[in-house]
């Protein structure tokens, strides 16, 4: 990809569905699999590239950004098997982008209308007459059981999420490691470069490393795409082999 | 036709200034709730040549200056003119006018990012309130009569496409995927056409 | 006829409340004097079967409420004095109660909404009233004496738990962003923990 087919830097996205839609509508694309595939690239360079990286929606960032590698990766190995629920959450994404689209549209009607002609409420009426009137509530005890209530409610500052920060690796750390370590070993797996074969991995163990193993597999995807590396999976569900050409001469 | 309710009716909110529910102005002006529906009808054909409008929002109406007398309006009491809901607030305006009420996961959902400092900010602008009824012990978010106002519109179903959106909205949520009812299948094709026609997309005409 | 003038000028006689000079009309709407005075006869002949009355006073007009409709308009101030205050009234009296005096924004903030009809409401029923004194020439609030006396209280002090609320509120808005006072943080752990223990608390309790 070129520098120049990437030029919507400057603007501020609300978030990674509208980036991903503004990628797609910017090549004219429709919401599909395909048109996916295709902004996946620009999709990562922009997160990757984004200086002030919303800290509090990272995760939705990632989290998107793993389902795109999931749709690039079966464009480019069209032998994947995907599971169910990976192929739901590809779904789900393109719905949902299709759900943000729409809304997107429907703004520019509020967007026309919005402060242009307002309608105005009558100034508070010289009639009325400022007379005492309480109400039954207007006693002590309700009063001190209504402060504690809105003393209860008083919004919660805002909670940056450290702990989701953390378990988000970015992408450049992954890549980087993948690089030192596969000159180093030459020839290793998948599985236990993204720590997938570390240890027994039940399904919450997965869940919770999901993130990094995407990352990882991204990281592996954008190496061979490169050519620092080759890969080969003998067998669907297997692991992936990765091996390095000539470290430090990537082929294009 | 019934004349003298219509003004007293009009009378009452001339004076309140205030949004009223119509089942108090039924109380007060005692007449069955029915009579006060079609006295606001009236109402609302009277005024509908003048400067001041009729403005229905859920179950409560009150009396505003017509949208077209804002310029008036504005050089009288100097002010200017609020555009500033940004791109944020704009969409989640928009999803709660047209899908609301709706819980704050909801719009979460759709707009894929956090949405808490919006809503606050929508909130604090009386734009948008807390229905007084829940989900599941969610708060659910409406539009207020003021937003309404700040549009210049008398209902909300004067939302461009307002009626075309709810039932593919309905469509979706009462029958599941794929199971949409024609009419629905016909209304989305339609409106994936008309952004077909309506592109290229101008990112930066917020 | 020029009805857009006459539209115009009900408009803004509508939202001012007051009454305007004719003169003052033709100057916010450009033009002559004597194209007002003719478009208020007509304005007067139109309102004349309406709820709504045009009134003169010298060189100074002024919409008010039709004389005979005084019977509806006697029935809705009564309406309005016995309207219970509901939630949003109570809780931003009890701010005023326990913060007081405090500006409309710090209320709002604590809220998170805006209160601007409910502290208009809150001063026509005489509950509280806007300080002699200002904080940068924005309006204090505080409670009225009448509602003082009507709790019983001499002292507002007086209010239960009166010095540790008032602390736990002023922490929440007086420190900015995450600087709470360890004993705030206290107070509102405890309240939450006691809210948590005695409720359930009903929406609809007040």
């Amino acid at each position: 990809m070129n520098e120049s087919s990437y030029t919507i830097k400057t603007h501020v996205f609300e978030g990674p569905l509208d980036t991903l839609l503004s990628l797609i509508e910017k090549r004219k694309l429709f919401i599909n699999d395909i048109s996916l595939s295709q902004v996946a690239d620009d999709y990562i360079t922009y997160i990757k590239n984004l200086a002030d990286f919303p800290i509090a929606d990272s995760a939705h960032f990632i989290l998107i950004a793993s389902t795109l590698i999931l749709i690039k990766s079966k464009s480019l190995l069209p032998d994947l098997q995907l599971t169910e629920e990976e192929e739901s959450s590809i779904e789900d994404l393109e719905s949902r982008l299709v759900e943000y689209q729409k809304y997107k549209e429907l703004s520019r009607h509020l967007r026309d209308r919005f402060g242009m002609n307002v309608s105005y409420v009558r100034q508070p009426s010289r009639e009325k007459k400022i007379v005492f009137a309480p109400d039954k509530n207007t006693h002590v005890e309700k009063m001190h059981e209504v402060i504690r209530r809105v003393i209860a409610e008083i919004p919660k500052k805002e909670i940056v999420p450290h702990a989701v920060i953390k378990k988000v690796m970015s992408l450049e750390e992954m890549i980087e490691s993948l690089t030192e370590r596969i000159t180093k070993s030459m020839k290793m797996s998948f599985k236990d470069f993204s720590g997938l074969g570390k240890e027994e991995m039940n399904k919450e163990k997965f869940q919770e490393n999901k993130i990094e193993i995407i990352v990882s597999f991204l990281a592996m995807l954008e190496l061979v795409k490169q050519g620092i590396i080759d890969v080969r999976q003998e067998v669907h569900f297997q692991d992936i082999e990765m091996e390095t050409q000539r470290v430090g001469i990537p082929r294009y | 036709m019934n004349t003298e309710l219509v003004q007293k009716i009009e009378a009452i909110l001339f004076y309140t200034a205030e949004e009223i529910e119509e089942k108090e102005l039924a109380k007060i002006l005692e007449v069955r709730p029915e009579e006060i529906t079609v006295a606001l009808a009236e109402l609302n054909e009277v005024l509908s040549s003048r400067g001041v409008r009729l403005v229905r929002h859920d179950t409560a109406v009150i009396l505003t200056t017509a949208p077209e007398m804002s310029g008036a309006i504005e050089k009288m009491i100097r002010t200017e003119r609020e555009r500033d809901l940004g791109r944020a607030g704009l969409e989640t305006l928009t999803i709660i006018a047209y899908k609301g009420p709706v819980i704050k996961k909801e719009i979460e959902y759709i707009r894929g990012v956090n949405s808490d400092y919006i809503l606050r900010n929508l909130l604090l602008r009386s734009l948008v309130k807390k229905s007084t009824e829940e989900e599941n012990g969610k708060a659910l978010y409406t539009l207020t009569t003021e937003a309404l106002l700040h549009l210049g519109l008398s209902h909300i179903e004067d939302l461009p496409e307002y009626e075309k959106i709810k039932k593919t909205l309905d469509a979706h949520t009462h029958s599941e995927k794929n199971t949409d009812t024609d009419d629905a299948v016909e209304i989305k094709k339609e409106m994936e056409q008309e952004m077909e026609e309506e592109m290229p997309y101008t990112e930066h005409g917020y």
